[in-house]
């Protein structure tokens, strides 16, 4: 087990973000300079954080990186991460494990914007709330998360789940506007509320267990089922229709415009 | 002296019919131009000579210090912001790639909040389009989607819509259906054949109904979407699968309300669907006369059309958190440069907030609102009056600025260059 | 004046007969010379391949649809980042990379001169303004006339004065190089949604046909003396069958000019196929080869299809619509009014896939049975069939039977019964390779006599040095070798000077745009025309007084000013 | 009350975007137009003063009757300074921040509109005397 402790040294620009791509556990495996962007500043990694690094492994899998104080600047952690933990104690920012393959992600605060953004594989776990496009994919490009978790325990923003084509998205708390719009494989659960659901789904399945506000119309309604697991009763849609759409729409109850 | 077939720089019509009578060193009259045009040939409230902030007030300095001053607050700055662009020629806009790749800053136009939704959403489907004479020749179906051409873009309607003579018309006005959709009776809407008023936010509603019915899904649509009747909206559906060639032209009521570009999205996959029926385009209808220019020199030189952050060398974009609005918001730079726009008119108070903190450079011929917010601004010579260059309409084409006056002032070309240049002696090549 | 000196280079020239003679170089300023003073500075090319400067005549570079291709596609955009280094900018895109990236990678591929293929008159000012950002090349643009009105009312009223009179105000206006013509007719068709399917369907309104645009146009061309022949996208592009549309397109091109074809067909492989559905698709290039064969006044490009992510762009606006209805990804469409159309899709050929299979076998096989390579220019039509960075593996193939056999293996096991391809064992050799790379091209495009495509005393010094000694090396065995050599130069020699450097461009350059203007006798000047004048003034969006392209955005420029015969 | 507001462009702000410490332009783009019915509930008159809030705080505009072109429920303001004073600046991760169909709630007001410069200053500006 190595436990790599990184913790934010205070600054003089506190709010110009870090770009940290090479926080990753796999990083403190090899001995190599790590280096981080201020802007356009090159900065050792020990300029922006006191690093302490204890014990040794051989595997990817038995390191664990713990992000310690003001991190809510910090963008690009755990980008392409392949194995291992990562622990943030605080707020994290944008694009918090995109493109990350395996090993966990857990933040004990809040996730900015793109939290696990075209994710493949792993897991990521937010107690606080998420920022607008959790687990969503790239401009322009057509399918966003392909696989992995991502359980935000507390609210999610807006466009949650866009493009979404495989792997699993539980939010807890209510999501913004458009969770899963274009989503195409994969699976959405939303515990709380949110508006407008899966705008153009072409497939995959979502579950709203609160209440859908400005539910769109051309959702097919397909009458009333009952949840496997909790034993809620759920109204089933299939849509988009629109879009000659195939997916699945599950939400608890749902109110059109007006 | 007189001068016929000039430009009009100011909305994306690009009018280039204007006549211009000059004399002593100002613009005495003008021809063919709307009420917007007129006032931009004879607006007279230049400033003289580049200004400087200073403790109690304001001072005047000369061009070249003004530039040592502009070369200090860039070099220095860890993330700076070069904001603004659409008021200038292409040539201009070039520079400021150039700049923006030497200093590692974020450049962003102002179509971060006017089209960049529509931009992302033509990212994600693309964008069925044409050039405006199509639409003058051709088309017998016109829909306006929120906006308002009657006081953004007053010619537009007499030179390629509505009013417009067409090779395949007869009779232009009367053979041509307009349909106008809004949140409110614009003026616009006095002129439509249809007038189709929406409630605010129900845009993607409706358009995702009138797909599902060009679809033939007419079945599952409730009777009313967002105020609008299900059977005004078959209506609808009739006029377009009726028609020979049918226009949308959509402005920033889709793209400044709430869902932003997927509501051009689903305006754009409606014309995806209407082109398996007849012919369909769309058209955004571009603010300022060269914005879709800034788009086009941003997009050749960089890969993309606004929101390009160089600060780690490479082009990065990513609108949301690469524009001006989120970056000013998030009081993420710590310089600024603005060029042919007046952010501080047109931003939220927060980000001027940031604005008012940090160094801010402005070029710009006119004393606006951002002026208040600059450690200093420099004139120049205003494009398409006493500048040339590129100018892109809002379909696309490109055509070059006219020249009225001689000026003193330095073009934007000329003044960018100059600051570039010396960028490259400290930064090196 | 600077002089620099190629030693040791060994040297196949094609237009002067040099078939690997290890020679010296003289270069004064731009050109090549007989000799140079002994202050010259000295490239030692120690015996590697040296051939003149890459040419690529058809390519999608630069202007309105190009840089749709990038605005729409940020996902493309982020495939080739590179920061700024040197005296090179940064770049982005793969498939449709900017401009910088676009120069750059050409310039290291040993290729100095580029015909980008379509340019609508209407939009050439945005063309011209992006040649300017592709500084490591000479430009040159092919100028869009498929559903020109004026022009198809000129060819309805039989008055092929009138058809060249038009042709060479607007190639003159507009800065052009060449005449296009992109699915002739369809495009003004696709106006209202609509389509020709081949050469003798009537085009709505108008009352002609393509074939009555296609012959006007190659007569009208001759009468201009034209440096090039009329340059042609066929009818009915991408459909099982279309080869028949080809052949009879072929058919009506007479051999009209000693010095050059008098029809250059573009993408042929996209115009070869067989069968009457996407299921029985079949390659017709044998077909399609007995015809080119017996007409050597036609010049084709190869369209070569590579597997891979590519976004395909062409004024062939119903083409990409049908495109579009297959592949469901996104759509872009662009029609200019009263001239042509554009349409734009990412598109994905996969090995798996038997049409894409049966495309990437049909562009070989045109060039391996055209007997005579001088009539067969390597491309992809890139971006369409793939981008242009992958040229050497086209090369790598056509050298080696080898290689092609290892990938045949690997694409849809249905391809083999549906191509001639396995059965041919021809394998091109470095001559042949340097003729369709360069030579050919130079040739097609009329450039030999302002110094392109050779390396003659008088030539242009545009030179590649490519990392290998072809006598040490077997193509048909060390075909890897091949393709990495033709992927990065020793060193690339543009207009004198070296520009690239084992994979680094090293200067910022200046290109030269080369344009034509015809001189037509004043009683010819179609702007004095009152009933052009009168139509063009009621019909176009734009005033005639703005549509020239002005001077000020040829920074360098070589203008070929033709003796017309009218 | 609570109403939906739309800000957008107008001819004259447009005729006076190079002209902006002019009277003229102050004065158009501080009004803010309603429907008969709305003003009659509120209680206001043509050419008085309402405070229009949202989530980033309130700004005093002068009233404008537009008869039944805005609809009950609905105001519209025309771009600039004024409305922008107040105007929310998330984006929702989007780059643009919600500039139509954003709810404000009005109320009646007998405060003084601000002067361009008090705006200035109020955000940590200087006001430039144009010569």
């Amino acid at each position: 087990m190595m436990r790599v402790l990184l913790e934010v040294k205070p600054r003089k620009k506190p709010l110009l973000p870090i770009e940290a791509e090479c926080i990753t556990p796999a990083s403190f495996l090899e001995e190599r300079d790590l280096t981080v962007w201020k802007g356009n500043r090159e900065l050792m990694l020990s300029n922006v954080f006191n690093v302490s690094v204890t014990g040794e492994v051989d595997s990817v899998d038995g390191v664990e990186v713990v992000l310690r104080g003001e991190t809510s600047r910090i963008k690009r952690v755990g980008e392409y991460m392949e194995g291992g933990r990562i622990i943030i104690e605080d707020d994290i920012g944008m694009h918090c494990g995109n493109f990350m393959s395996g090993g966990r992600i857990e933040v004990h605060g809040n996730a900015a914007a793109w939290l696990g953004r075209e994710m493949r594989g792993g897991e990521i776990i937010c107690h606080g709330d998420a920022g607008d496009y959790c687990a969503s994919g790239y401009r322009g490009e057509k399918r966003g998360m392909r696989g992995g978790r991502v359980e935000v325990c507390g609210n999610a923003g807006d466009f949650a789940g866009e493009h979404l084509s495989g792997g699993s998205l539980i939010i807890h708390g209510d999501a913004g506007d458009f969770p899963g719009v274009e989503m195409r494989g994969g699976e959405i659960m939303i515990f709380g509320d949110c508006t407008r659901a899966c705008g153009n789904m072409t497939g995959g399945r979502c579950h709203v267990f609160g209440t859908v506000h400005e539910m769109l119309p051309t959702f097919r309604n397909m009458g009333e089922v009952v949840h496997e697991d909790t034993g809620q009763v759920l109204t089933a849609f299939r849509g988009d229709v629109a879009n000659r759409g195939k997916g699945n729409l599950f939400v608890g109850n749902y109110q059109y415009m007006e | 002296m007189k001068f016929d077939d000039v430009l009009c720089p100011f909305c994306g019509c690009l009018c280039d019919d204007i006549t211009v009578t000059a004399e002593g060193g100002r613009v005495t009259g003008v021809d063919n131009t709307c009420l917007l045009g007129t006032s931009k040939f004879l607006g007279d409230n230049r400033l003289k000579n580049p200004i400087m902030r200073t403790d109690d007030g304001w001072k005047d300095v000369t061009y070249d210090e003004a530039i040592a001053s502009t070369l200090d607050a860039l070099l220095e700055a860890d993330r700076p912001l070069l904001y603004g662009w659409s008021g200038t020629h292409g040539e201009a806009q070039c520079i400021g790639v150039h700049m923006a790749e030497l200093l590692g800053a974020v450049i962003d136009n102002t179509s971060s909040v006017c089209h960049g939704p529509s931009i992302l959403a033509i990212q994600e489907v693309g964008h069925p389009g044409c050039t405006l004479g199509q639409v003058k020749n051709r088309a017998d179906v016109i829909i306006y989607w929120g906006c308002n051409p009657t006081e953004a873009h007053p010619r537009h309607m007499s030179r390629y819509t509505t009013y417009a003579d067409g090779y395949f018309l007869d009779n232009a006005f009367r053979d041509r259906t307009v349909i106008v959709v809004d949140v409110r009776r614009t003026e616009t809407a006095e002129l439509a054949d249809v007038f189709v008023e929406i409630k605010p936010g129900g845009d993607y509603a409706v358009l995702s109904a009138l797909r599902a019915m060009v679809r033939g899904r007419d079945e599952m649509i409730p009777d009313s979407i967002a105020g609008v009747s299900k059977e005004q909206l078959r209506h609808i559906v009739e006029i377009c699968k009726n028609a020979k060639f049918c226009a949308v032209f959509f402005g920033v009521g889709l793209t400044m309300t709430r869902g932003k570009y997927k509501n051009v999205r689903n305006a754009i996959e409606l014309v995806d669907e209407l082109s398996r029926h007849t012919k369909a385009t769309i058209t955004p209808m571009r603010g300022h006369f060269n914005v879709y220019g800034s788009n086009e020199v941003n997009t050749w030189m960089s890969g993309y059309p606004y929101a390009i952050d160089f600060c780690r060398g490479i082009a990065f974009y990513n609108p949301g958190e690469t524009t001006a609005v989120d970056i000013l918001a998030r009081k993420e730079c710590d310089a600024a440069l603005i060029v042919a726009s007046d952010p501080a008119a047109h931003l939220p108070s927060k980000c001027i907030r940031h604005l008012a903190n940090i160094p801010v450079v402005q070029i710009d011929p006119y004393p606006n609102m951002t002026t208040a917010f600059c450690n200093l601004q420099i004139p120049v010579a205003v494009s398409g009056i006493d500048a040339e260059g590129t100018a892109y309409r809002m379909d696309g084409v490109p055509i070059r600025l006219r020249k009225v006056l001689e000026t003193e002032y330095p073009t934007d070309t000329m003044l960018l260059g100059r600051i570039y240049e010396a960028m490259m002696e400290v930064r090196g090549r | 004046m600077s002089e620099l000196l190629v030693k040791n280079a060994y040297v196949i020239d094609p237009v002067n007969g040099i078939n690997g003679e290890v020679m010296d170089i003289a270069i004064r300023d731009q050109w090549i010379v007989e000799e140079v003073g002994s202050g010259a500075m000295v490239i030692d090319a120690k015996g590697q391949l040296t051939l003149p400067g890459g040419i690529d005549s058809h390519t999608h570079i630069c202007g309105t649809k190009v840089n749709f291709g990038r605005y729409m596609s940020p996902e493309d955009m982020r495939a080739g980042r590179m920061p700024r280094r040197g005296s090179m900018h940064a770049t982005s895109g793969y498939s449709v990379p900017t401009t910088y990236g676009n120069t750059y990678r050409y310039s290291t591929m040993g290729y100095t001169t580029l015909l980008e293929g379509a340019m609508a008159p209407l939009e050439a000012r945005h063309t011209h303004e992006e040649f300017t950002h592709t500084p490591l090349q000479d430009t040159m643009a092919n100028t869009l006339f498929d559903g020109n009105w004026a022009i198809m009312e000129a060819v309805r009223d039989g008055d092929m004065r009138r058809v060249a009179a038009i042709t060479a105000w607007t190639l003159s206006a507009v800065k052009g190089f060449a005449i296009k013509l992109t699915n002739p007719g369809g495009t003004e068709a696709w106006g209202w949604g609509e389509d020709v399917t081949c050469i003798h369907d009537q085009i709505p309104h108008f009352e002609v046909t393509p074939a009555e645009i296609i012959t006007a146009m190659i007569t009208a061309n001759e009468m201009l003396n034209l440096p090039h022949s009329v340059h042609l996208h066929c009818n009915n592009l991408g459909k099982p069958g279309n080869y028949t549309c080809t052949l009879d397109t072929f058919d009506l091109a007479r051999d009209l000019n000693k010095n050059r074809q008098t029809l250059y067909a573009t993408h042929v492989q996209f115009h070869s196929y067989g069968g009457s559905s996407w299921k029985d698709i079949c390659s017709k290039s044998e077909e399609i080869t007995r015809s080119l064969n017996s007409k050597p006044h036609i010049v084709f490009d190869m369209g070569q299809v590579l597997f891979g992510r590519t976004t395909t762009m062409t004024a062939d606006g119903p083409m990409e619509f049908n495109l579009y209805r297959l592949h469901h990804n996104k759509w872009s469409n662009h029609d200019v009014e009263l001239e042509t159309g554009a349409g734009i899709i990412p598109v994905l050929y996969r090995r798996s896939n038997l049409v894409n299979s049966i495309m990437w076998a049909i562009g070989l096989e045109l060039a391996l049975l055209t007997d005579d390579p001088w009539q067969c220019c390597l491309s992809t039509d890139s971006p369409n069939g793939a981008p242009f960075v992958r040229y050497p593996e086209i090369i790598a193939m056509l050298m080696s039977r080898r290689y092609r056999e290892e990938e045949m293996s690997s694409v849809h096991p249905g391809t083999e019964h549906r191509v001639p391809l396995p059965a041919i064992d021809r394998e091109l050799d470095w001559e042949e390779i340097a003729i369709m790379t360069r030579a050919a091209q130079a040739k097609a495009l009329g450039l030999i006599d302002i110094g392109k495509g050779h390396l003659a005393p008088g030539a242009e010094a545009d030179i590649a040095i490519y990392p290998i000694q072809i006598r040490d090396v077997d193509p048909s065995v060390d075909y890897m070798k091949v393709k990495e050599a033709f992927a990065t130069t020793a060193y690339t020699i543009k207009r004198g000077r070296v520009v690239a450097r084992q994979g680094d461009c090293v200067v910022d350059g200046i290109n030269s745009t080369i344009w034509v203007d015809p001189q037509v006798p004043p009683e010819y000047d179609i702007s004095n025309d009152p009933e052009f004048v009168k139509k063009f003034d009621r019909y176009y969006t734009v005033r005639m007084r703005n549509y020239p392209v002005q001077d000020v955005y040829l920074e360098r420029q070589v203008c070929l000013r033709p003796e017309v015969s009218l | 009350m609570r109403f939906i507001l739309n800000t957008g462009r107008t001819i004259v702000q447009g005729c006076h975007v190079e002209d902006k410490y002019s009277e003229t332009y102050a004065g158009e783009v501080s009004t803010c137009r309603m429907n008969l019915l709305d003003m009659l509930e509120l209680g206001v008159e043509e050419g008085e003063y309402v405070s229009v809030t949202c989530g980033s705080g309130s700004v005093v505009l002068k009233v404008v009757a537009a008869g039944e072109a805005i609809p009950c429920g609905s105001v519209f303001v025309p771009y600039g300074p004024y409305i922008n004073h107040i105007m929310p600046e998330d984006t929702h991760s989007t780059g643009m921040p919600d500039f139509k169909s954003v709810v404000v709630v009005i109320t009646p007001t007998t405060e003084p509109r601000k002067t361009l410069q008090d705006l200035i200053e109020d955000l940590g500006g200087r006001m430039y005397e144009i010569r």
